[in-house]
């Protein structure tokens, strides 16, 4: 595998995202979700709302580096709080 | 039950599948099947059928070229029944090499080659592919010695130097007489090692239309209007007065729209070629010194010892210099004003054939390669009698250019071997390239393909008879000038990485996007930018680019050399030289240096 | 998808042959380009880790921004005029007999060509020297120059990509107008409703779902589009028809640099993805409402 | 029917036009020439020539890509069609878990950005073995085609009422007969459909076809790509491939027809 | 509203050998509810789009109000149409679909106007609650309610035709919509033409039903007229659940031939299960064995079944409140019969 | 016999119950729209459903098998053919699945189709059928299963009443043939006296009454069971004749007298005015449709149809006296 290139962060992130969908997986054979109208615009899963965090947080990220020169963890903590912000009440 | 109607048409559909799977396999298996074990003594007599039939003339005798067959039968031996694969790009010389000598080698060998043939491009991307992952493709290529100091570099290429005389020496001709390939200087390392087998070789050379310019009537307005004889252009000036004397003033000649230049300028990576070969030291941007210029380089890169150093004048580079942007400014006005009005549209392959159709005067830029498509009967550009109404010439030069640099740019196509191809298949592959290269098929590729290689050759009694139909190619092998035209040098690091960066930004300057000053500006930077990174990862070891400081661009302009300030006058007069006395003086030089 | 449709875990036997393969095909390419992206490769033994240095560079760098917005504006253009024409050659198709059949084989015909004779086949027939479609422009008096007019060169890039992608939307419209019941044309004539209207409320609220596969399609496709400016104009003249992919092209697969075309692609990827699901889900949730 | 309004039926026919004059460009380059095709213009070729087409047909290296190109396309089709169709069938049949993620995630796969991917797909074939080999070349195509198969086929069998299912199971079928014998006739016009949208994606695709293969398994669309040399460009040779590429196209397009018009009627294509 | 004319019209498929619907005649009046009886088949929807102006007629004329609209298209005819499953325009409200007769063809009214009518006619069927829904969200019964209001949108439209509307309703709201409709066509006083395969809707609806089979138009009259005196064999069988039964003359005994014989000497008697009474096994009265009943409901307490009995070789239905069961054998009473004499009526007798 | 346990019809414990079905008979479940009809017979079937339950047959039970294993055959509302397959390989489907020889069922077809009269269209695919030849090639694949077990689900409520009507009379023959249990849905009371030797009551997933038809006629249970046996559906009686809380008083269309076919008898029969606001004729019956109103609040009104025989001489727009034998009154729970 040592053409797929693999770094220590990379890896990570991808067994994080990897462990999530799992856990989400795992969580809805538990407790089956419903569709849920929150603070987006439209009505979403439980499954949906982690796609648009997911999509959020990356986008989070580009418009950081793009506009500004801090440090990305910022960015990080910001996605994260996006996150929980759509988890919870999307 | 006859459902049969809904299955049927499953079932028949199915059933074609099975018939195009079928016939796919029998495509394949046929080529196994038609090939019958050849015989130890069979291989001897094809090798005297071939060398009857097909290898003639050649600078061996039939003995010797017998004797040199039979030392690559027995070499090959433990190849025997093996199968390998080589690429190389579409050129008269290689569909020679695919069509006829691979048939030859395997019937000789036993060893069955697989030669592919497509676009360079292509070529230079699955040697890129096989470098970086290390996965074998092809067992050979043949690429252009342009990435000599790529390959120098980074290690993923066979030193053949080493090769031959260590894991290929069972493998390595006697005969191969390496001292004989005239491109061998170009696919030297810095190092001194041998790291590709020149295979054929071409260089770009002024292009005129003979007849014109010996026609008096065009010979006197041209004398009256410039103050000197219409002749073969020695500096861009006088080129530039012919130029327009044709478009602006001559412009019909037999009743037909006439162009005193042609060239080619659509945004495509053949639109690089055309700076990376030769222009910036045509020119004049770099150092003398011959192949190409140190410590500055046509790229305009310099380099110390064998460390590049920078590209950008700022650096000590010669990308962005006077002479650099001079020279990118004259060709975009070249091209507007005088050639015609597709020109800039064309890329390098539409544009090749355009002066055989008989309404461009000269190129500046001519590629010897289509001197096999310039002398083929009946096109206006030959006479009835088989003779070319065009001759090639030494390129003129620029204003900034001094005596003792490169004056043009010439390749080689030259076989490599990647170390990531494993031993045995890279040596049955050394086979190959040594036989196509050998002196018993070498003059006949040659008389084929047009693209010289072998300093034997070019003399031979064949390729003199043939001189008087190809315009002067032959003179010009054998004249020392020959040495003013050299490829890529050593200097440019990693040619992938680099090269691409040329053809936009030029595109961008051709479109009138930005300045010829801006684009260079952007294109020194961003070869700065990359020769950075390289610096950065420290893993190209002694000849690895180690970018200078940057300094103030007039401490590096009063420094001797390039990059050179800027002259008040990029318009010197006009000067040109009968070709007939050019021809002579090769002549007597050739002869001079015989002695 | 269907509505009465019975809940059943077991059911993903039947997805997993096309989820392991296409996450064969697809996640393992994915995964590696994300590797990429934050590493300066030489080869694969050579790496080095730059953290987001990559996406910085791109998403600073002026020629990406310009690209990404060219990109932009010849996408919209080729939806904008895609799909309307689609949609009315659709609706002068006729349903059945042999001239169906013929039209059927041409619509195709364009879709089966590979995509570098495409660029090849337009490139020589837009000559305004030797090509049809150019001679006869200028014969018209209109000086028509697609190597050196950037107006020029996007607009027959344009029209290459009408030619040669329309018939895909004409072929969608077609399977969505044959959907529609005989009785609701009849009940919009009765009601005195104009072509217009007929096509407005009649048509269109049927062809919706068609619609948005064709939209999708031809989005990601001019989004990706490649091998035929690379042919027709190479990007140029400078860089009017330089788009995304040829950017991307050049930097992975001409300088072989890897990172920063992995990054370079994942921005990319990231931007399709949100404007598709954006799309999507917009024009699903209409349908989820009712 | 009268949806065809005299306005769409004049832009159609002007859009045959349009379809047609580039393709009879593309013949007449054909016929001609290089030095006739780079040289004049001639609406009718005054010189034609069969040297173009001859060159092809002689040539066993196109012959052999036309081969090459065949066996991955038409593996292609058979891997998207049969792994398309049990998965279409679950879709339009179960509600399972993730299944909405999981229709449009396989969507998304047709937007990876091509040039990227190249060197990543060479690495994944070479290091299981299958670099330079039609099934390569078949399974990278299957991240596009299969997407887009399942979503088709989706699309009819959602049409096909789930009572049939129900029926076949009174009757006392097992699944494996239902599925074969009953519900793949019923959907033939569908698979036809899909057939030719896996046929034209695999057949005119050049990028991943050309990093996939080496010398065994060339493709006609790599082939093609030697026009192009140092010593000018082969229009006429690369036109007579054009044509020759777009016939099996049309004996596709024309063999299933029927099945297209039939198969657009019904489905959601 | 108008009055509409066929004169002489027929249709034949080109290409077919015979015709589809049979040259007729025809005469509706201002106003009137008008039904076209038959089954599937037998050239009704023919005639519906002869009306409509989707197919031209191969003879004949049509006239509305005396004007001569035979090659017009539908549009021009001024018309509307019920279609068998509801047809709405699903982007727009319920109340766009009303008004949308209203704001085509130029004829442009003010929104107040367009108000008011809408209203009206929502009014008149009872939809006014739903006018603000997206027309995809309603239940099939109110969809096929707003698509009559379509139909009845327009205060100057001549005549409204009606294709099998209430196919697509659930049984028990059948009537529901039947009564609504009736209802509507009388305080409108819309010209309505009703296609159905279903007697019962027929005959409630209109006021003058034509019967059709394989293209003829066998009768045309009241309700009571086609049922009570069918003019054909098929009128009387398609008509009534079940149909009219017939016996041969021939078969029936001597005293029941004989009075027969004086009505146009008919060849086969047609009775309505209705009207023929049984009786204990006499010498004079048809007789015949019980072999099937079915329940129709109670009467005064007494259980009232549907007898199904056998003729000798024939096989009838009665009506009855006598406790029967099968294999009794009784004697029917004929107390109103139909004479035919190949299959068309020519003769009568019972109780008017 | 068959039997259903703790049928829960929409997956909901609290509307569970148990039926045995009278084996060899027919039994017509009737139920309107949603009333879980269709679960059902899908649950009896083995198919997909939300219902859940105990199904045995004989004492084996039957919850576990698949379809394919149950001695069960079906025909559904929708005319369900294998459209790809000819008329007599539609006939042949079950018994291919069961292995018979092709002579056998060559047999089998032949005398399937000729019973069901579709024996002359054996080569004809089933889309150029009519609608009511498409359900009886349904009819005749049911058949040939042979099975203990047929389910049938509104088969004949897409086609044109003529030919309803004559397939119900062919089907009552037709099973009485087989000795198979028979449940058949409807949501037309006619169906109930006409077919069935039983009739199961459903409503909203619940059972409501069984029994004979004319014993749920004579006695229905409740309000909505004696709605489900009526057609059209009963007349509610005036709020203020109401007896006690939760029961309200009815009585049937086809028990309203009109005032004037004979006098009234006041001791045995009440009287109501109706206000006639259309009037149907069918022909063979005439329905009333209008209100009636309460006397002691006269905005309290009801509406009531009223279905006498022949054609009777009233307009719309009139009022009407109306008279009700108290016998005829049934006094029904509301819930």
């Amino acid at each position: 595998m040592n053409w797929m290139a693999w770094t220590a962060p990379t890896g990570l992130f991808f067994a994080v995202i990897a462990s999530a969908l799992l856990f989400l997986i795992l969580l809805e054979l538990k407790r089956p979700t419903a569709v849920a109208k929150g603070w987006l615009p439209m009505a979403t899963t439980r499954g949906d709302r982690f796609f648009v965090s997911l999509l959020g947080a990356a986008f989070i990220h580009l418009f950081w580096l793009s506009l500004t020169d801090w440090p990305v963890l910022y960015a990080s903590g910001l996605a994260m709080l996006w996150l929980v912000a759509v988890m919870a009440k999307g | 039950m006859g459902d049969c109607a809904l299955v049927n048409s499953i079932v028949r559909g199915i059933t074609g599948v099975f018939i195009v799977v079928g016939l796919v396999a029998c495509g394949q298996t046929s080529d196994e099947a038609s090939a019958p074990s050849i015989s130890a003594q069979a291989y001897a007599a094809n090798a005297e059928r071939w060398v009857d039939s097909e290898f003639q003339p050649s600078t061996l005798t039939r003995d010797e070229q017998l004797a040199e067959l039979a030392w690559f039968n027995t070499a090959a031996e433990p190849f025997r029944g093996m199968s390998i694969n080589v690429v190389s790009e579409t050129l008269t010389t290689h569909q020679y090499e695919s069509e006829t000598l691979a048939q030859a080698f395997y019937e000789i060998t036993g060893i069955r080659v697989n030669h592919d043939l497509i676009q360079e491009g292509d070529v230079i991307e699955k040697l890129q592919t096989q470098m970086q992952s290390g996965e074998n493709i092809f067992d050979a290529y043949v690429n252009d010695s342009d990435l000599i100091g790529t390959h120098s570099r980074y290690g993923y290429v066979v030193a053949l130097s080493d090769f031959m005389s260590g894991e290929g020496a069972d493998v390595t001709s006697p005969t191969l007489d390496l001292d004989d390939f005239i491109g061998l200087s170009f696919t030297t390392g810095p190092d001194g090692k041998v790291y590709q087998l020149p295979d054929q070789q071409f260089a770009n050379l002024y292009w005129f239309r003979h007849d014109w310019f010996s026609d008096p009537e065009l010979k006197e307005q041209f004398a009256a209007r410039y103050g000197y004889p219409l002749g073969v252009p020695v500096n861009w000036s006088a080129y530039e007065d012919i130029a327009e004397f044709f478009s602006v003033h001559v412009k019909e000649i037999d009743g037909q729209r006439v162009y005193g230049h042609m060239d080619y300028g659509k945004k495509d990576p053949s639109l690089g070629w055309r700076f990376t070969d030769a222009w910036l030291s045509m020119a004049g941007a770099g150092d003398q010194g011959i192949p190409n210029g140190l410590p500055v380089d046509e790229w305009g890169i310099r380099a110390e010892q064998c460390r590049p150093v920078g590209s950008s004048v700022s650096r000590g580079g010669a990308t962005n210099a006077p002479a650099a942007v001079y020279a990118l400014q004259k060709y975009i006005d070249w091209l507007k004003a005088y050639a015609p009005e597709q020109a800039p549209g064309m890329t390098f392959s539409e544009a090749g054939p355009v002066p055989a159709q008989g309404q461009i005067a000269q190129q500046i830029f001519w590629y010897t390669t289509f001197t096999a498509d310039m002398i083929k009967p009946d096109l206006p550009v030959v006479n009835a009698d088989g003779t070319p109404k065009w001759r090639m010439a030494p390129s003129p030069h620029g204003p900034y250019w001094e005596e003792g640099m490169k004056l043009g740019y010439q390749d080689t196509g030259a076989w490599t071997l990647l170390s990531s191809t494993p031993l045995d298949r890279r040596k049955a592959a050394w086979l190959y390239a040594q036989f196509v290269t050998s002196k018993t098929v070498s003059l006949k590729k040659t008389l084929v393909g047009l693209t010289p290689f072998r300093d034997s050759d070019i003399r031979s009694q064949a390729m003199t008879d043939m001189a008087p139909k190809l315009g002067g190619l032959v003179e010009f092998y054998r004249s020392p000038a020959r040495t003013a035209w050299t490829p890529t040098g050593t200097n440019v690091p990693d040619y992938p990485k680099l090269a691409q960066l040329w053809w936009a930004n030029v595109a961008n300057a051709v479109s009138g996007q930005v300045s010829a000053q801006a684009a260079m500006d952007s294109l020194a930077q961003q070869q700065d930018r990359v020769l950075e990174r390289l610096q950065q990862h420290g893993t190209l070891g002694e000849c690895g680019p180690r970018l200078n400081e940057e300094r103030d661009a007039e401490y590096w302009f009063s420094q001797p050399g390039a990059p050179k300030p800027a002259l008040d006058n990029e318009k010197p007069q006009g000067e040109t030289v009968d070709y007939e006395t050019l021809l002579s003086s090769w002549t007597a030089q050739d002869a001079e240096m015989a002695q | 998808m269907a509505q009465n449709r019975v809940k059943d875990n077991r059911a993903w036997i039947g997805v997993l042959p096309v989820l392991l393969i296409v996450a064969f095909s697809g996640v393992i390419p994915l995964m590696t380009v994300v590797n990429y992206s934050v590493q300066d490769i030489l080869d694969f033994n050579t790496r080095f880790f730059v953290g987001l240095e990559w996406y910085r560079e791109t998403l600073d760098d002026p020629r990406f921004v310009d690209a990404f917005l060219r990109q932009i504006g010849f996408s919209a253009a080729v939806l904008i005029v895609e799909i309307p024409l689609g949609i009315i050659v659709a609706r002068g198709m006729p349903t059945d007999g042999l001239r169906a059949s013929l039209l059927l084989v041409l619509l195709a015909t364009p879709l089966l060509i590979p995509w570098n004779v495409v660029g090849a086949i337009w490139q020589i027939y837009a000559r305004p020297d030797i090509g049809l479609l150019g001679v006869t422009l200028n014969e018209l008096g209109i000086a028509f120059n697609y190597t050196s007019e950037p107006l020029h060169a996007w607009l027959t890039l344009l029209a290459m990509d009408i030619w040669h992608w329309t018939s895909l939307v004409a072929l969608l419209a077609f399977a969505g107008l044959t959907s529609v019941p005989a009785a609701c044309y009849q009940a919009a004539e009765l009601d005195g409703a104009s072509k217009w209207q007929v096509f407005r409320f009649v048509e269109l609220p049927r062809l919706k779902g068609v619609l948005v596969i064709a939209v999708l399609l031809r989005l990601m496709d001019s989004f990706m589009i490649y091998t035929e400016p690379f042919v027709l104009t190479g990007g140029g003249p400078g860089n009017t028809t330089t788009f995304l992919s040829q950017y991307l092209a050049t930097m992975a697969v001409g300088q072989f640099d890897l990172g920063p075309a992995a990054a370079f692609s994942i921005i990319y990827f990231l931007f399709i993805l949100l404007f598709s699901w954006l799309f999507y889900t917009s024009v699903m949730r209409d349908e989820d409402r009712s | 029917m009268n949806r065809s309004s005299r306005v769409s039926r004049w832009v159609l026919l002007g859009y045959c036009v349009y379809l047609v004059l580039p393709l009879y460009w593309l013949l007449t380059m054909a016929l001609r020439s290089n030095a006739d095709i780079a040289g004049t213009f001639e609406l009718l070729p005054s010189n034609p020539t069969f040297a173009n087409f001859a060159e092809i047909l002689t040539n066993p290296v196109w012959y052999q890509g036309f081969v090459n190109s065949l066996s991955y396309v038409v593996l292609n089709t058979l891997i998207s069609v049969s792994v398309a169709l049990p998965a279409a069938y679950v879709f339009s049949r179960y509600r399972f878990l993730g299944d909405r993620q999981l229709f449009f995630w396989l969507l998304t796969n047709r937007m990876a950005p091509p040039a990227v991917f190249l060197l990543p797909f060479f690495q994944l074939y070479s290091s299981i073995g299958l670099f330079d080999t039609p099934l390569a070349v078949a399974l990278a195509h299957c991240l596009f085609t299969v997407p887009l198969s399942v979503w088709i086929l989706e699309g009819f069998m959602s049409g096909v009422p789930t009572e049939i299912d129900d029926m076949a199971r009174i009757d006392g079928h097992s699944f494996w007969f239902f599925f074969t014998r009953i519900f793949l006739p019923i959907n033939r016009s569908a698979i036809g459909v899909t057939v030719f949208f896996c046929f034209m994606f695999s057949w005119v695709e050049l990028l991943l076809a050309r990093t996939l293969t080496g010398s065994e398994a060339k493709p006609i669309v790599v082939v093609m790509t030697r026009t192009v040399s140092a010593s000018g460009m082969d229009w006429g040779v690369l036109a007579a491939a054009g044509v020759f590429t777009v016939l099996p196209g049309i004996l596709v397009v024309w063999f299933v027809r029927q099945h297209l018009v039939k198969g657009f009627a019904l489905g959601r294509v | 509203m108008a009055r509409i004319r066929l004169d002489n019209v027929g249709f034949t498929y080109p290409g077919a050998d015979a015709a589809t619907l049979a040259p007729l005649s025809m005469d509706i009046s201002h106003g009137e509810a008008f039904s076209l009886l038959g089954a599937s088949g037998a050239g009704k929807t023919t005639l519906l789009n002869l009306l409509s102006g989707i197919l031209q007629p191969t003879q004949g004329r049509i006239f509305l109000d005396d004007v001569d609209v035979t090659g017009l298209p539908g549009r021009d005819r001024n018309l509307s149409q019920v279609f068998q499953f509801p047809v709405l325009y699903q982007s727009m409200t319920v109340r766009e679909n009303l008004a949308f007769p209203l704001t085509t063809r130029g004829s442009r009214r003010n929104r107040a106007d367009i108000e008011a009518r809408v209203n009206a006619v929502a009014d008149e069927l009872n939809i006014g609650g739903i006018l603000k829904r997206s027309a995809k969200g309603i239940s099939l019964f109110e969809k096929q309610l707003v698509a009559i209001g379509r139909a009845l949108i327009r205060p100057d439209v001549s005549m409204v035709l009606l294709d099998e509307p209430l196919t697509a309703v659930e049984p028990s709201v059948k009537w529901r919509l039947r009564q609504t409709l009736k209802q509507a066509q009388q305080d409108l006083g819309v010209t309505m033409v009703y296609v159905t395969h279903d007697q019962t809707e027929a005959l409630t609806f209109a006021e003058r039903v034509a019967v059709l089979a394989n293209g003829y138009i066998l009768q045309t009259g009241t309700p009571d007229d086609v049922y009570q005196n069918p003019a054909h064999e098929f009128v009387g069988h398609f008509l009534g659940s079940p149909g009219m039964n017939f016996l041969p003359v021939a078969d029936l005994p001597e005293s029941l031939q004989q009075r027969v014989t004086g009505m146009g000497d008919p060849e086969r008697l047609g009775f309505r299960p209705e009207n023929a009474a049984l009786g204990l096994p006499n010498t004079f009265d048809l007789p015949g064995v019980v072999h099937s009943q079915r329940i129709l409901g109670t009467q005064r307490g007494e259980v009232i079944s549907m007898y199904g009995l056998q003729c000798g070789a024939h096989s009838v239905f009665v009506r009855s409140s006598m406790p029967l069961a099968v294999g009794d054998p009784v004697t029917i009473d004929l107390k109103r019969w139909i004479g035919f004499r190949d299959a068309i009526r020519v003769g009568r007798r019972g109780a008017e | 016999m068959l039997r259903m346990d703790r049928a829960c019809l929409d997956g909901d414990e609290a509307t569970a119950f148990d039926h045995s079905f009278a084996p060899g008979e027919m039994t017509v479940v009737l139920g309107g729209n949603l009333s879980g009809k269709t679960n059902l017979c899908r649950l009896l079937a083995g198919l997909p459903t939300q219902a859940h339950g105990d199904v045995s047959y004989d004492e084996q039970p039957w919850s576990h098998l698949p379809p394919q294993q149950r001695s069960v055959a079906a025909v559904f509302q929708a005319f369900v053919n294998y459209p790809n397959w000819t008329v007599a390989q539609n006939i042949a489907s079950p018994l291919v699945a069961r292995g018979l020889t092709p002579e056998v069922q060559e047999q089998k077809i032949c005398a399937l189709a000729q019973s069901l009269g579709i024996g002359d269209l054996l080569e004809r695919n089933p889309d150029e059928l009519s609608g009511g030849q498409q359900q009886r090639l349904a009819i005749a694949r049911a058949l040939a299963q042979q099975a203990d077990v047929l389910v049938l689900d509104e088969p004949l409520v897409n086609l044109d009443y003529k030919l309803r009507e004559a397939l119900v009379v062919e089907l009552k023959t037709l099973l009485a043939e087989t000795r198979a249990t028979v449940i058949y849905t409807s949501s037309d009371p006619r169906d109930a006296f006409a077919l069935g030797d039983q009739v199961l009551l459903l409503e909203r997933n619940q059972k409501l009454q069984s029994g004979t038809p004319l014993q749920v006629y004579q006695n229905p249970s409740n309000l909505a069971a004696a709605h489900l046996m009526s057609d059209p559906g009963v007349n509610l009686l005036p709020a203020s004749e109401h007896t006690e809380r939760g029961e309200r008083r009815a009585v049937r269309p086809e028990h309203v007298r009109l005032g004037a076919e004979t006098a009234p008898q006041s001791d045995t029969e009440l009287r109501f005015d109706m206000q006639v606001h259309s009037v149907e004729r069918s022909g063979d019956e005439t329905f009333l449709h209008g209100n009636v109103c309460d006397p002691q609040s006269p905005q309290a009104m009801e509406h009531w149809v009223v279905r006498r025989l022949g054609m009777q001489p009233v307009d719309a727009g009139q009022a009407v006296a109306l008279y009700v034998r108290c016998a005829d009154i049934l006094t029904l729970a509301v819930e």
